[in-house]
């Protein structure tokens, strides 16, 4: 608007304040003249909102609508008018000499961390890490951003400086490569606070002893617990994201951000295709698959979970889902039992199972466009005339309809110890798989 | 946060922002590094508390034989050991007719004792097996 | 595992297990080197952070004199009850600016998307526009 | 006992059986293996594997049966006495490097990197509480196991190495004294929470604003990820196979959902006071169960100018086990939206989703936990469990036991207005001032 010559005022709630500042910086103009109301305006009557418009602006204390007509109307100063470039400084590329707790203090205290201890990433942690690939250091590797903003770039070389802060070894630096070039991060900027996922399939599992029996999602071991909290920092320093009030808006957060739910497929113990295979990749590729959503939850909640002779996994799985929404697809994790109780159900493939959940989980169309971010985001695309937005949408309220376009939206997955036959499903739409032998 | 503040976090320059120090700036600075820091050795301590000590228990004696004696079958409550259970008691019927079998499913839930049925064992058995794991 | 393995592992004596190695005992022999306070010495550490994109100044539209007798375009960008918001700012100019030409719009599309033909109508139309985003 | 006996077991409980014949000081007892699992095989199956090899030794089941009752006893096998577990020294020396190292590879961490516990950085812990380093404190066991014992001590060397602050140490001495451990040893894989009460977390800085629950705040990453790392060290818990047997695992267990109640922004009596604490104290109130859902999944959570959470919230429910407990974990503008609605108190919204939430009784009966831990109670006249196992199956009873089965804290940064709720069980509140 301002870029148009006409002078504008945007207004926010109080809760935006931070964000819209750094918004407008982002976006070229530090000085704009934002507004704001108290927070929430959502559920307010009308009588409320009339005292909002006649009452201060929560931030500055003057009257808001004063506030308004002056920022349309008081004529600017210099640096207001101010054109050109400016470079965003993020500090010297090394820090120290210093003691190892003061390094410690300064990465936490200043946000390159998730607050827990780190490696302190010196020069030759940082080179040795760069010896677990043969890529270049100073090779480019992609861009990221948490969400609408202007996307950081970043090398092989900072890759690794996150990867040693992690507490990842070398062997493990190719996977974060891969995950880092997909340039998707684990933080993401909506106020709902999304939750991601990777899972691992190929033979590097069992070269860096990734965990994928017993407490396979837990933090019981150390490719498991580094590889994903890596995700959570190359987000943060890569892509600058998880800055709460800036780049970060989840109003409540969300637990699994700290592990981002990595699963290493137990594909030994598994009697259906690994998840990479059915990606078209080779059974002895290594593949990092990035997953983003909701959340995880076990399945104890199911009708009929867990019944003594004879488990319907089927229709406990079907169930699970009444509990989803249809903005994000479904991943569901077995435990190898759980898998052998199916195939002998008759599911002897991964898609003969996802074929019958998709068919037999149904809703009414009316509890699909009343649930979460269905209007946002799948409305406008109804309009447009897209399938099957536009049928869903069409159709009247009582009228049955699967959760997701295609059985597809449907993910299956190995992993566990076979101490119990359980599953846990995943509101998690899958993204992107990366080859992880490209970054060896 | 004010917007200076804020700003700041953000990297940007102080030409813009007069008088500010850059938040991402150098840690307090220090002398030089001395030669390998990394080689010298501290102490940590141990994290671990203090496991009970364990009081051994003697085995059993063995029977000569099984030839006449009761054998109770213990059930334990989880999914399929009482299936498995009178396989083996089948297995006795066929092989080892002569001993008597008693099937029992052990009261309550799993992690639960159950006395009553300890002392029914003591008193009229000879051997148990117990089976448990799913 | 086997059994003295996993009953080493609980960490019972070795008068039961003659033979079995203790897990948990010191780390890699400590050779005789100097026990110091390590806490002290000197290390540098590298910069976790990728590059930032530089950032184009925008310079802000010149402002007006004063509202009176302009046209001032209230936008809602699609958050929750930011149109019943800007009614009543609405009815507050209208109460307090009488002669000011209050325009409501309604972005198209979802919050992450732009409206170009919105953009137009104001640059041809409007003098002035208040944006309300957030919930 | 005096009789002998042969555990059957099935192969994958191998390591766990032979750990827990040690413990219970039976170190070498005549342990007999099945394949595995035993579950949902049919009579013919389970006959292959009675007439066929147990599949450690080789060797055939039933002689192996038979022998393990009537071989006459070793020398070894005789013993009696007491045997005392070693833990190793009470210190280890060398380089910074090998020692982080050192302890993730024997298990003291949970494979993240530690702040190495310096017989300094101790020290400096220990000054974060008035009481004495060699107080005894707690017993703690990760299930049915012979509990271990610690010190202060021994608490403020995993609150080091979580990364804790000295200001930090009296609430993990708090959750160390109820002796609760956040892994547990069911073949479940359940999570664990923590809400935290009182002027504290303001001192700490606790985040209780946007990204609660999330890595945006050390007191809420280090005090969580310290109850992981105590339950290993003081309570034995997380040894995979042996005091850990979820057989997929929990993500919650690297954090254990610390939530910090935004006393200020509720309308509502925190969760402290509601369990007859007074505002001012500080408290850490523990809890357990499944894990964590959004609001976004229920039913009716579009957004729109007058959303019924409370309809949303009993929809969430219909996919819980009442064998666990509901936490909702509401957002500020939830709450002050559900006050609006008419639920001026915690107590008053809490009744309704109990009322509120149902299921038939043959979807209850249906469900693995309801037989394997509530019929026995029916059994016994336990109430409502009782009842409902009389009742007709198409009859609709609570979808949870009792009101006292819901529990309700406030969040989040009010961004939007989406509630989260755990599966979760309430088990106790603990004074932290007690151990400042």
């Amino acid at each position: 608007m301002e870029k148009l010559g006409i002078p504008s005022v945007p207004m926010a709630t109080k809760s935006f304040a931070d964000l819209a500042k750094s918004n407008a910086s982002k976006r070229g103009m530090p000085h704009i003249r934002a507004c704001f109301t108290p927070h929430p305006v959502w559920g307010k009557t009308a009588e409320q909102l009339m005292a909002y418009v006649e009452g201060n602006d929560p931030v500055s204390g003057k009257p808001l609508m004063q506030e308004i007509i002056d920022g349309l109307t008081v004529p600017l100063i210099a640096e207001d008018t101010k054109t050109g470039m400016m470079d965003v400084n993020v500090g010297p590329p090394v820090y120290g000499p210093d003691t190892l707790d003061n390094l410690q203090i300064h990465f936490l205290n200043n946000g390159m961390t998730d607050f827990l201890p780190i490696i302190i990433p010196t020069p030759e942690k940082v080179d040795a890490m760069l010896k677990g690939s043969s890529h270049h250091p100073d090779e480019v590797v992609g861009k990221m951003a948490a969400g609408a903003f202007a996307a950081w770039t970043f090398t092989v070389r900072q890759v690794a400086v996150n990867a040693v802060m992690a507490g990842c070894e070398p062997e493990y630096f190719p996977i974060l490569l891969a995950v880092a070039s997909s340039g998707m991060a684990a933080l993401g900027s909506s106020t709902s606070s999304f939750a991601y996922s990777m899972v691992i399939n190929g033979p590097i599992r069992d070269k860096l002893n990734m965990n994928y029996t017993i407490g396979a999602m837990g933090p019981f071991a150390q490719p498991n617990a580094t590889i994903g909290r890596a995700w959570t920092l190359i987000g943060k320093n890569l892509g600058n994201g998880g800055i709460p009030g800036d780049t970060y808006m989840g109003s409540q957060g969300n637990n699994t951000n700290y592990n981002n739910i990595v699963i290493a497929e137990n594909e030994k113990d598994s009697l259906w295709t690994p998840y990479h295979v059915q990606k078209g990749f080779k059974p002895e590729d290594n593949v990092v698959s990035l997953f983003a959503g909701e959340d995880i939850r076990q399945g104890h909640g199911a009708r009929g979970a867990g019944v003594l002779e004879n488990p319907m996994f089927d229709d406990q799985i079907s169930d699970m889902f009444r509990t989803l929404t249809s903005q994000f697809d479904a991943l569901v994790i077995c435990d190898p039992l759980t898998i052998k109780r199916l195939v002998e159900q008759g599911y002897d493939t991964k898609e003969k199972l996802t074929d019958w959940l998709w068919k037999n989980t149904m809703r009414t169309a009316k509890d699909y466009r009343d649930s979460a971010f269905v209007y946002t985001f799948h409305y406008p695309r109804a309009l447009r005339g897209e399938e099957p937005y536009a049928t869903w949408y069409k159709c009247p309220e009582g009228t049955l309809i699967p959760y997701w376009p295609k059985p597809d939206n449907i993910v299956l997955v190995c992993a566990g110890g076979q101490t119990n036959p359980f599953f846990q499903v995943g509101n998690l739409t899958y993204r992107v798989s990366v080859s992880i032998d490209k970054w060896m | 946060m004010n917007r200076r503040k804020l700003l700041s976090l953000l990297g940007m320059s102080p030409v813009l922002l007069t008088g500010n120090p850059a938040q991402a700036g150098q840690t307090k600075h220090a002398a030089a590094p001395a030669a390998d820091p990394g080689a010298v050795k501290i102490t940590t301590v141990n994290p671990k508390g203090t496991p009970p000590s364990i009081q051994l228990i003697p085995m059993a004696p063995r029977l000569d034989s099984l030839d006449g004696k009761t054998v109770y079958l213990v059930d334990t409550g989880f999914h399929g050991s009482d299936a498995l259970l009178h396989q083996v008691e089948l297995w006795f019927n066929r092989n080892m007719p002569s001993v008597t079998l008693v099937f029992k499913r052990k009261a309550g839930p799993y992690a639960q004792d159950d006395p009553p049925l300890w002392k029914e064992i003591k008193e009229k058995g000879n051997a148990v097996i117990m089976a448990t794991g799913h | 595992m086997n059994r003295r393995k996993l009953l080493s592992l609980l960490g019972m004596s070795p008068a039961l297990l003659a033979g079995a190695q203790m897990e948990a005992q010191q780390p890699k022999a400590a050779k005789s080197g100097k026990v110091a306070a390590a806490e002290n010495a000197q290390f540098e550490a590298l910069n976790p952070k990728g590059s930032p994109p530089p950032v184009k100044l925008i310079p802000m539209a010149p402002r007006l004199d004063s509202v009176h007798g302009k046209t001032i375009y209230l936008v809602d960008t699609g958050f929750m009850s930011g149109g019943v918001l800007l009614q009543q700012m609405q009815i507050w100019f209208n109460k307090n600016y009488p002669d000011v030409t209050v325009v409501f719009r309604k972005k198209a599309g979802s919050y992450m998307e732009d409206d170009p033909p919105l953009w137009k109508e104001i640059k041809e139309k409007g003098n002035a526009a208040i944006m309300a985003i957030g919930h | 006992m005096g009789i002998p006996s042969v555990p059957l077991v099935t192969k994958a409980f191998k390591d766990l059986a032979i750990l827990n014949a040690g413990k219970r000081g039976m170190p070498l007892e005549r342990i007999c293996f099945t394949p595995h699992p035993v579950w949902g095989k049919t009579p013919e199956e389970l006959r292959v594997y009675v007439d066929g090899p147990d599949p450690i030794t080789g060797k055939p089941l039933m002689k192996e049966v038979v022998d393990g009752l009537t071989v006459p006893l070793s020398a070894d096998e005789k013993k009696t006495g007491i045997v005392s577990v070693s833990v190793g020294p009470p210190t280890f020396t060398d380089t910074a490097e090998n020692l982080q190292e050192f302890y993730l590879n024997n298990g003291y961490t949970d494979f993240l990197p530690i702040v190495l516990p310096t017989q300094e950085k101790v020290d400096a812990m220990l000054k974060g509480s008035s009481h004495h380093p060699d107080e005894v404190i707690g017993k703690m066991a990760a299930g049915a196991y012979p509990p271990w014992t610690y010190t202060v001590r021994q608490v403020a060397a995993s609150a080091v190495m979580a990364g804790c602050r000295p200001e930090y140490f009296p609430i993990l001495l708090a959750i160390a004294s109820t002796g609760i451990a956040s892994l547990f040893s069911s073949t479940n894989s359940f999570a664990f929470s923590m809400i935290i009460n009182g002027p504290i977390r303001d001192k700490l800085e606790f985040n209780y604003g946007i990204g609660a629950l999330g890595p945006f705040a050390q007191a809420n990453a280090t005090i969580g990820r310290a109850w992981t790392i105590m339950s290993k060290n003081l309570g034995n818990g997380g040894i995979p196979g042996d005091t850990y047997l979820g057989s997929v695992g929990n993500n919650l267990n690297y954090n254990n959902v610390v939530i910090a109640e935004n006393e200020e922004a509720s309308p509502w009596d925190p969760f402290h006071v509601q369990r007859g604490f007074k505002k001012e104290e500080n408290v850490v109130s523990l809890f357990r169960g499944l894990g964590v859902v959004p609001g976004q999944v229920a039913r009716g959570s579009s957004v729109n100018t007058s959303p019924m959470f409370d309809a949303q919230l009993s929809d969430l429910f219909s996919t819980f086990t009442g064998f666990f407990g509901a936490l909702v974990i509401a957002d500020p503008l939830v709450a002050v939206r559900l006050k609006e609605q008419g639920y001026d108190t915690k107590e008053k919204l809490i009744d309704w989703l109990y009322k509120n939430t149902t299921q038939t009784v043959k979807d209850y009966k249906g469900r693995n936990y309801s037989y394997l831990f509530e019929y026995p109670q029916a059994l016994q006249g336990v109430e409502p469990f009782a009842t409902w196992y009389k009742l007709p199956d198409d009859a609709v009873i609570p979808h949870f036991p009792r009101a006292s089965s819901f529990n309700v804290v406030v969040t989040g940064g009010q961004t939007n207005a989406y509630p989260q709720a755990a599966n979760m069980s309430y088990g106790v509140s603990v004074s932290i001032d007690k151990w400042m």
